[in-house]
């Protein structure tokens, strides 16, 4: 491959573009609307680079590819840069995302350059997070993103954003805290910060590892976020401008996913075993708890986000289920549920835009003047359903097939959350969009404009394509994930002995 | 014996006067305590066999300090302040707290020995035939010029602080200024003003 | 001359001499020149800190003076060219200010300059009268500049409440040291560390110690002797309390840790209890205190006495990590606190009047940007937020606690951590999230240096760690 | 009856005890709080020249001397300040000294 | 051509949903200049047809994708018969692998078609069936604006039918199966604008979803067991698993028991059994021909498909499939006491529907998956033309649905009765009609199921849903073509024979009604039926039931043609004669009739038991869990804490110097006691 270090230029080049809007001076509507395409274009660009990582990626490989070093800090650490299968469709994700937040985000008139460039330094550490090699570096861009979020949801959300944010900023902070401590006790454990030779096999003893598993799961369990310490995301979603819930629901909470599968699984397997029946029941317990409470909401974004809430569930259920099919699951799930997820509150942004209100009693009959927003708010809805043919389908039965080998009854529990989230999803559909169109101030409001087909759009294809056709991603996934798996029955089996 | 009889009459007055110092209810009363404490320090002083120091302490602190407070204390003219109420809800408490460290450290001092490696420690062991003040002064410039000059740097910046805070030229008061005066003219000092008639000034 | 300094060896303590002495030559300019002497006279109070400063990174490390009572090593360099920096900024923070509030009398700088030295000697302080020689030398003219602004009761009454209080706190810092004399026979930190070499530590040490600890505890202002601080920080005129929240608190806590390294490494275990207790009751008063705050000074008082709680458990961790540590953290507090007390500085309403409750600050992103950008980023600093500067100082105290396997120290240190980020965020929340309130008036030009220096170096540490990680960890080994 | 150094010691602990009575139990005014710092420091000079003595070593007495010569500029500045209090308030009661706090 | 049978329809579906969407608005934006409005040649007499709601707005979509996609289907069920023919003539088990799908370890699941005999049994139903019900819509939906998509769904639903039975994998079967489960929703949903239909369309999907859990869990199960979800491995391995137990809920219970029990959840969802039953009749809130493609020809059969297309593995689990004959005769008589007393006419089809479906069910339970397999095949005639012609009916009388209110309709409507009436004797299983052979073979074959007591209930029950599907279907008939009139004056005036295009699937599905059994019997479950269904069922060793009804005793084989008779006379009687005497029944048994009436209750029930409880819990869990708990424990909690501790520090604030010194002395105090008494030093 090229000599570039082309990883790092993914990264950082949504930082030049945040550059570019800083000295646009001015605060009139050229300048805002420079703003705007400047922000378009970055991440227009950012993506195409991303692009070439993905072409240029092998996918026979395990092991980290487009591997970048550095020494760093005096030597403590080092900044080191890389993929694999694993990290890369997050990436692309999330360089995927950007330009349709910002096409959605085009009708933002408040602070302009602020937004935009709060978005594109929030870019950077989302890439950052997913390409860091290095731990310390993981948690660098891993915490550095509270700060962006922080004022997305403060200074562009809804009536109760101070609330919001706070609780999102600290109740994340307190949790990625301890996570800290576990990662300082890991290099002093072994000197060093690497991820690659942290990752390597008995490298942490049974009794440490499960202290550091405890730290890392208060962390990524707050970021899925997983029962019982969801509660920040609700609020959190339902205050954040519309391109901010997206980028919430889409990638920030994949982090915690993300988290468990890159150092949880292969650094502390025995800890994971032994854990596993933790997980397993929050994970129930979200899916049924969090259905059960969406199917009450008055507030659509809530109700959304509740039911992300019940499908990250899915996630941290097939991820412990720790086989293949779990794991492939749990990370096509969060890709799925990237796309779905913030396709819905994108869906919600379009009528929010309008009516200035998310209260599900406020609609109804939309059908009869949006046709078009009907049809795709209902592709969305039967995606987060888990219609198989969507993308959603995918990720929720295989975590469910991995589930049913790991425990028949988490799966059996795990399975009626599907009943539950049908009900919930088509009871909003049915009282936003279907019925009479009797409120008056519905009565002149219009379907989709192009931008918003034009945020919509690709969404709904790559939905629909990768629930027909998913292979693209799991080929991705494939090898590293058999990698991890067979790494952890080693581990295990290596636990088993050092116990007799 | 006699040394004994002295180190209780002198202790006990210090630590009645001392007593007083922070009960007497008229300050002037305080700092006359103080002093008396401070004369029987002085005597506890001699006792040890620093005759150097009990000299400094009733030349220094009785005639200087112990002035400077009287001066203060008068020159303020505080009232007698009453005693209000709540001040004997905390004395309880603070007591208890007060004897509760006294205690300790009476019951600490009592361990102390005399360890031969400390005195072999001594930095500046008492030179024998040399009265008090001659060995302190042995020492005082050369072996501890340091602590000397900081100590002198101290009491510079006391002064500077005593004078930046206190002292002010009045601004009410009327100076002369010879050069001023001097430099009058008749424009500047005289005005004449035409009355119109009828219309006053 | 020349005998006299190679005999005594001062030539290792020739900054602190030409310290002393530019003061005293600035304090015969300032009563000479009296009208204009002011800006002069802070013109070259701020040249002269420079001077040394570059005399201190010059000189020659390792070295003794005075019979072992001073030393000079690499430890002392790195703290020393800290406290220089806090000084000098501070007195370049105070120009516009002084004038503005008709205080711009000459002493302020001259005293500046002689607390300054005072800080030195305590750096270099190798023996418990030096020890407190040099803390009264910066104390006394600390007391004095803290009721600078003398017709204003708020001032006075600062300075009043600290003179008491740091009275007593020396009065219980000099028993303590008595103590120490009386235990060990000498005064001297090699030879305290000597004689407590074999044997074990008697329980009179150990209160002596105990007393000790008390009167730096003060100085640093660690709970529970932190009371005097918020009152002191809020009454001072605000450059003063920029100063005091940085050179003196570098001084104290260099102080601090080589008094407890060097004389009493035989009694780790004991001074490390009682670090531990105070570090932990800094960092949870620091934290829970400020948010009830409104006046911007106080909580940065509160501020302050959280994020010694924070260097503490570097000291309390102890070791060649745990002084890296601490140096560490210091170099970055100074330098966040300065910008912090800068941002402060800015705050004047259109009659030039100087703000200090938070919600002046209200909406402050609409107003003045860059204002709004420096001090968010600041806030997220201290809150220890990274990739800024104050998650690093955080880092790597913890690293030495958790090496140190102080694991409830560093699990209570991370927790407060996050209830102190809640008013940290508060700012935030103001600057950003709320409705503008009146704009300020632009600020002085060195007030917005110091800003926008402050800014670069809270954002740009992460990019160029080295060198400040390379003086720490100099600093840190030059006391093993 | 011999005065060995435990009494002194003892003497000079129950000084700095009251010298610390004095300041927080006293409410009346500042100067006596200014006293108590006297009777502390006392205190401690008492200490370091009873050590002085026992140890046979003159450092604990220039260290005594030292501590009067500062205490004499600290008594100084305390002064200073309390008149520049005074001016402000036109009172030293202890319990006045309050306009901060929280 | 298997691609072309399976994506015409999907062809089909894109391009109608494109015309009805975003095309189709353009265009009627770029039509509304004078001219461009094509929709007001027809009859305005049926602008109130069918429903209410859209009579304000006469707007229509375009035609064309109603013609294209009608087109598509014919072709599509042209070549269907041929791959049928195909398959008569012996032809082998086909398959057609078409994409890669979900790979994940050694799990594999591929788009492919396999085409044997039960398919392409299925893709003649699908697709004849469809196609007419396409053309029939032409006319029953001409008036309404969202035709195109209508049609589109139409499609997509036969596409995903045709998936379900093509499907080479449980996977794509379950991606059939959730498909037209979603057809359906979408369907019944199709009047978006009435909330009752909006309301049905859920509960269909909820209530199948309900089944699909047991369906998926039952994938999950073979997965798990197997290590395959591919039929041919699959088939392969499960006698290995005769025997072997899972631990499952507490117990440890027969592998393959357990496995066919879970996929039979799915089928009693889909197939509406008794329990999982209660969204087909509020299905019929959908426009009638999707009640006569969907809930009565094709959807609600995928159960009974997936049972004989998994043959090889029921047959190896007896439990499991006595359950199925027990539930399958519960459900046929249970539907036919209820449709005994309803008055929808629509919702007397859709419950014998459920009734039949349960005939279904039992003959597949037997073992005799060929006889099922005819049931099916047949009922798809005869019942989708009882719904074609209720919906003939509907439309004629300008959407009323209900038989109270009907009556006498014979003069109007003399071709629609003469359809309704083939149907209703092909359903009643009048001699040598359609359900005469399928339907009587069933009794026989539960009659003949040697030993086991369920088959004898199966038996009992069957007979007597027998003689009430006679009754009620009947009293349809009567109650609507013939004796007085009730009807509205005003409906009676626009009543009126169906245009051609409607009447045209009619008569071809009568012809079905008529002759399929007669004609088809033989390779159905006559002495062919074994090199007809070739590979494609599985009996095992000593299952002849199928050869066992050719035994039966006589009065067996006349019974259920008994029990018409018997039914016919009853109804007439009640009906025709005295046509006042059912009401004095019924008020002489309320509580039994109300019984009926309201469904044996099942659906309060099912309120009272689940949807409120979970209502209430959701509600429960939201504030209480969340809010007071969580949140209160958690995040609020804390901060209100964190105040209070606050509020409490700043107080020790105090601004008093002597508070300041007094905490100097605590601290050093404390310190001092703690190194005297407990200090570790």
């Amino acid at each position: 491959m090229s000599g570039w270090p082309i990883l790092s230029l993914t990264t950082f080049l949504p930082l030049i573009g945040a550059l570019f809007i800083l000295v646009t001076r001015g605060d009139d509507a050229t300048a805002v609307r420079q703003m705007r395409w400047t922000a378009l274009f970055t991440t227009l660009i950012t993506f195409g680079v991303s692009l070439i990582l993905l072409i240029n990626f092998d996918k026979t490989q395990t092991g980290y590819q487009f591997l970048e070093q550095a020494p760093w800090m005096g030597g403590m650490m080092t900044y080191q840069m890389g993929v694999d299968g694993i990290s890369l469709p997050f990436i692309i994700l999330t360089t995927f995302l950007m330009p349709i937040c910002i096409i959605a985000s085009w009708g933002v008139e408040k602070r302009v350059k602020e937004y935009m460039i709060a978005f594109l330094v929030l870019e950077c550490l989302m890439i950052g997070v997913f390409s860091a090699l290095d731990i310390v570096l993981f948690y660098l861009f891993f915490e550095a993103g509270l700060i962006p979020m922080f004022l997305i949801i403060g200074i562009w959300g809804g009536p109760r954003r101070v609330y919001a944010s706070f609780k999102f900023f600290l109740y994340t902070l307190l949790g990625s805290v301890l996570m800290l401590l576990a990662i300082i006790a890991m290099y002093w454990h072994t000197g060093s910060t690497d991820i690659v030779k942290l990752s390597a096999a008995g490298a942490f003893p049974a009794e440490m590892q499960t202290w550091l598993w405890l730290a890392f799961f208060a962390s990524f369990a707050v970021k899925m976020p997983m029962w019982p310490v969801h509660t920040w995301l609700p609020d959190a979603h339902v205050e954040a401008p519309t391109a901010g819930s997206v980028i919430l629901a889409a990638i920030l909470l994949k982090m915690g996913g993300y988290g468990f599968i890159r150092f949880s699984l292969p650094m502390f397997p025995d800890a994971s075993l032994y854990f596993q029946p933790l997980v397993f029941t929050l994970s129930v317990i979200a899916i049924i708890y969090t259905s059960l409470v969406a199917l009450m909401q008055e507030d659509m974004k809530k109700l959304i986000a509740y039911s992300s809430v019940a499908h990250m569930g899915f996630v941290t259920m097939g991820i412990f289920s720790l086989n293949q099919q779990g794991i492939d699951g749990a990370l096509y799930q969060m890709i799925s549920h990237g796309l779905i997820s913030g396709a819905l509150f994108l869906c919600v942004g379009v009528i929010y835009d309008r009516m200035h209100t998310r209260e599900i009693a406020a609609y109804g009959g939309l059908v009869n003047r949006m046709p078009l927003y009907a049809f795709v708010f209902m592709v969305f809805t039967m995606a987060n359903v888990g219609l198989p043919g969507t993308s959603g389908f995918v990720g929720e039965f295989l975590t469910l097939m991995g589930a049913f080998k790991a425990n028949i009854w988490v799966a059996f529990f795990a399975t009626s959350g599907v009943v539950l989230s049908a009900a919930y999803a088509l009871w909003l559909y049915r009282r936003v969009v279907f019925g009479k169109l009797e409120k008056p101030a519905l009565a002149h409001i219009n379907d989709l404009g192009y931008r918003e087909v034009a945020t919509l759009a690709p969404l709904l294809v790559l939905t629909i394509w990768f629930g027909v056709y998913p292979a693209p991603i799991l080929d991705v996934f494939g090898p590293a994930v058999e990698g991890l798996v067979s790494n952890m029955k080693l581990a295990s089996a290596a636990a088993a002995l050092a116990l007799q | 014996m006699i040394a004994g009889l002295f180190f209780y009459l002198f202790a006990a007055v210090a630590v009645a006067s001392a007593v007083m110092v922070i009960t007497a209810r008229n300050p002037v009363h305080s700092v006359l305590f103080l002093i008396l404490t401070f004369f029987n320090a002085a005597g506890i002083f001699i006792l040890l066999g620093a005759e150097f120091l009990a000299m400094i302490l009733v030349v220094v602190y009785v005639g200087a300090v112990a002035v400077l407070f009287l001066f203060v204390v008068m020159m303020l003219d505080v009232d007698f302040v009453e005693l209000r109420q709540g001040m004997l809800n905390y004395l309880p408490v603070g007591a208890t707290v007060g004897f509760i460290v006294l205690f300790e450290l009476v019951l600490v001092i009592g361990t102390w020995t005399l360890s031969p490696e400390a005195l072999q420690a001594a930095a500046a062991p008492v030179a024998t035939g040399l009265t008090n003040t001659e060995a302190l002064g042995q020492i005082l410039y050369t072996k501890y010029i340091f602590f000397f000059q900081i100590a002198g740097l101290i009491l510079l910046v006391a002064m500077i602080g005593a004078i930046v805070l206190t002292l002010r030229h009045k601004q009410g008061v009327k100076r002369q200024n010879i050069a001023d005066q001097n430099a009058r003219s008749p424009a500047t000092a005289i005005e004449i003003i035409k009355v119109k008639p009828g219309q006053g000034i | 001359m020349t005998e006299f300094l190679t005999s005594t060896g001062a030539v290792a303590a020739f900054p602190e001499i030409t310290l002393a002495l530019s003061a005293l030559a600035l304090l015969m300019a300032g009563v000479f020149l009296k009208r204009t002497a002011y800006d002069l006279v802070n013109g070259l109070a701020i040249l002269a800190l420079a001077g040394v400063a570059v005399m201190v990174f010059l000189a020659d490390t390792r070295a003794t003076a005075f019979n072992g009572a001073f030393l000079a090593d690499e430890f002392a360099r790195v703290m020393k060219l800290l406290a220089l920096l806090g000084a000098a900024v501070a007195l370049i923070l105070s120009t516009s200010y002084m004038k503005a509030h008709k205080l711009n009398h000459f002493e302020y700088p001259v005293l500046v300059l002689l607390a300054t030295t005072g800080m030195m000697l305590m750096i270099s302080a190798n023996d418990l009268v030096s020890v407190y020689l040099g803390l009264e030398l910066q104390s006394l003219a600390l007391y004095v500049i803290a009721a600078f602004d003398r017709d204003n009761a708020k001032s006075s009454e600062a300075g009043l409440k600290y003179f008491v209080l740091g009275a007593l706190s020396s009065g219980m810092l000099l028993y303590g040291a008595s103590m120490i004399y009386g235990f060990t026979g000498t005064t001297s930190f090699p030879g305290i560390a000597a004689a407590l070499a074999n044997g074990e530590a008697s329980l009179g040490l150990i209160f002596g110690l105990v007393f000790l600890i008390a009167g730096f505890a003060f100085k640093v202002s660690a709970v529970p002797f932190h009371m005097w601080t918020p009152d002191v920080y809020e009454g001072a005129p605000t450059p003063v309390t920029a100063f005091f929240a940085a050179a003196p608190k570098i001084a104290a806590m260099a102080l601090f840790t080589r008094a407890m390294v060097a004389p009493f490494p035989s009694m780790t275990a004991e001074w490390q209890q009682i670090i531990v207790f105070i570090s932990i009751a800094s960092m949870a008063l620091g934290s829970f205190a400020a948010i009830g705050q409104t006046n911007i000074k106080r909580l940065l008082a509160y501020s302050s006495i959280g994020n010694v709680g924070f260097a503490l458990v570097g000291l309390a961790a102890g070791g060649e990590e745990g002084v890296k540590g601490v140096v560490l953290y210091m170099a970055i507090y100074l330098l966040t606190t300065l910008g912090s007390f800068a941002c402060v500085l800015a705050m004047r309403n259109a009659s030039g009047q100087q703000l200090e409750d938070v919600k002046d600050l209200a909406g402050l992103a609409r107003s003045n940007k860059l204002l709004a950008f420096v001090f968010a980023m600041l806030m997220f600093s201290l809150a220890g937020i990274p990739p800024l500067a104050g998650f690093f100082a955080k880092y790597f105290v913890f690293m030495a606690a958790v090496k140190s396997g102080l694991w409830a120290l560093a699990v209570i240190g991370v927790v407060t951590s996050v209830v102190g980020a809640f008013y940290y965020l508060r700012i935030v929340k103001v600057i950003y999230f709320d409705e503008p309130a009146a704009p300020f008036i632009p600020a002085a030009p060195e007030v917005k240096w110091v800003i926008a220096l402050s800014g670069v170096f809270t954002l740009g540490f992460v990019l160029f760690p080295g060198p400040l990680l390379a003086l720490a960890q100099a600093a840190a080994r030059s006391l093993f | 009856m011999i005065i060995g150094l435990p009494h002194y010691l003892t003497l000079a602990a129950i000084l700095f005890t009251i010298g610390i009575f004095g300041i927080f139990l006293n409410r009346k005014n500042i100067i006596v709080i200014l006293m108590s710092i006297e009777l502390i420091l006392l205190a401690v000079n008492i200490n370091l020249v009873a050590f002085s003595s026992f140890l046979g070593d003159l450092t604990g007495q220039v260290f005594a001397l030292l501590v009067l010569t500062v205490a004499a500029g600290e008594a100084a500045i305390g002064l200073a300040i309390l008149v520049t209090y005074f001016r402000n308030r036109r009172t030293i009661a202890v319990e006045d000294v309050n306009l901060m706090k929280g | 051509m298997y691609y072309l049978i399976v994506f015409l329809p999907l062809l089909g579906a894109i391009i109608a949903g494109l015309a009805g969407t975003s095309l189709g608005t353009a265009l009627r934006a770029s039509f509304a200049s004078p001219g461009g409005d094509t929709g007001h040649h027809h009859d305005a007499g049926h602008a109130h047809a069918a429903h209410d709601d859209h009579g304000h707005d006469h707007h229509h979509g375009p035609m064309w994708p109603a013609y294209l996609t009608t087109s598509l289907l014919f072709v599509s069920a042209i070549l269907s018969w041929f791959a049928f023919v195909g398959v008569l003539h012996g032809a082998e088990t086909v398959k057609v692998p078409v994409l890669s799908w979900i790979h994940s370890g050694t799990l594999s699941a591929d788009w492919s078609f396999r085409i044997d005999t039960l398919t392409a049994t299925m893709l003649v139903v699908v697709n004849t069936v469809s196609a007419l019900v396409h053309l029939y819509s032409i006319g029953y939906m001409s008036h309404d604006e969202h035709q195109p998509r209508f049609f589109a769904y139409l499609s997509l639903f036969t596409f995903a039918m045709l998936m379900l039975v093509t499907s080479d994998n449980l996977v794509q079967m379950f991606f059939g199966w959730e498909g037209v489960g979603l057809a359906s929703y979408l369907l019944i949903g199709f009047w978006y604008k009435k909330p009752t239909a909006s309301a049905a369309a859920i509960k269909a999907f909820v209530v199948n979803r309900v089944g699909d859990f047991g369906f998926a869990l039952g994938i999950f199960a073979c997965f798990a067991v197997f290590g395959t979800v591919e039929f041919d491995a699959l088939f392969a391995a499960a006698p290995s698993a005769v025997g072997k137990t899972i631990h499952f809920l507490g117990g440890d219970f027969d592998t393959l028991t357990v496995i066919c029990l879970l996929l039979f959840m799915g089928a009693m969802g889909k197939s509406a059994q008794f329990l999982l039953h209660t969204w087909l009749p509020d299905a019929m809130e959908g426009p009638t021909p999707v009640s006569a493609l969907i809930h009565a020809a094709t959807m609600v059969t995928a159960g009974v498909f997936l049972v004989a297309r998994l043959s090889p593995l029921y047959e190896l689990a007896p439990n499991a499939q006595t359950f199925i004959v027990v539930i399958g005769a519960i459900t046929a008589f249970f539907a036919a006491t209820v449709g005994l007393v309803q008055n929808d006419i629509k919702r007397i089809i859709a419950y014998s529907t459920c009734s039949q479906l349960g005939y279904m069910f039992v003959a597949m339970g037997l073992g005799a998956y060929g006889i099922g397999m005819f049931h099916l095949f047949t009922h798809a005639f005869f019942k989708a033309l009882l719904f074609l012609g209720s919906g003939s009916v509907i439309h004629a009388m300008s959407g009323e649905q209900d038989i109270r209110k009907m009556g006498a309709l014979r003069p109007y409507m003399n071709v629609t009765w003469i359809m309704m009436l083939i149907g209703t004797l092909a359903l009643t299983g009048f001699p040598f009609t359609a359900g005469y052979f399928s339907k009587d073979a069933i009794l026989e074959a539960a009659f003949m199921g040697e030993g086991n007591p369920a088959h004898l209930f199966a038996f009992s029950l069957l007979l007597i849903g027998a003689f009430f599907t006679s009754f009620y279907s009947w009293r349809l008939m009567f109650m609507t073509f013939h004796g007085t009139s009730r009807a509205d004056q005003h409906a009676l005036e626009h009543a009126h024979e169906s245009p051609q295009v409607m009447l045209v699937p009619l008569y071809v599905l009568a012809i079905g009604a008529l002759v399929a059994g007669i004609v088809f019997a033989p390779f159905f479950i006559g002495h062919h039926e074994g090199e007809f269904w070739g590979s494609a069922l599985f009996r095992a060793a000593g299952n002849e039931i199928v050869h066992a009804i050719h035994d039966a005793p006589k009065l067996v084989v006349w019974a259920p043609t008994i029990a018409m008779a018997l039914g016919f006379g009853l109804s007439w009687l009640l009906y025709i004669k005295w046509p006042d005497i059912p009401a004095r029944i019924a008020a002489q048994h309320e509580p039994l009739y109300k019984f009926l009436l309201n469904k044996w209750y099942v659906d309060e029930l099912y309120d009272f038991l689940f949807v409120r409880p979970a209502m209430r819990l959701g509600h429960f869990l939201w504030k209480s869990g969340d809010g007071k708990v969580i949140d209160g424990l958690g995040p609020d909690g804390v901060s209100a804490r964190v105040v209070d501790i606050t509020n409490r520090v700043v107080a020790l604030q105090s601004g008093y110097v002597y508070h300041y010194a007094f905490a100097m002395l605590i601290g050093v105090a404390a310190l001092i006691t703690w190194f005297m008494f407990g200090g570790a030093h």
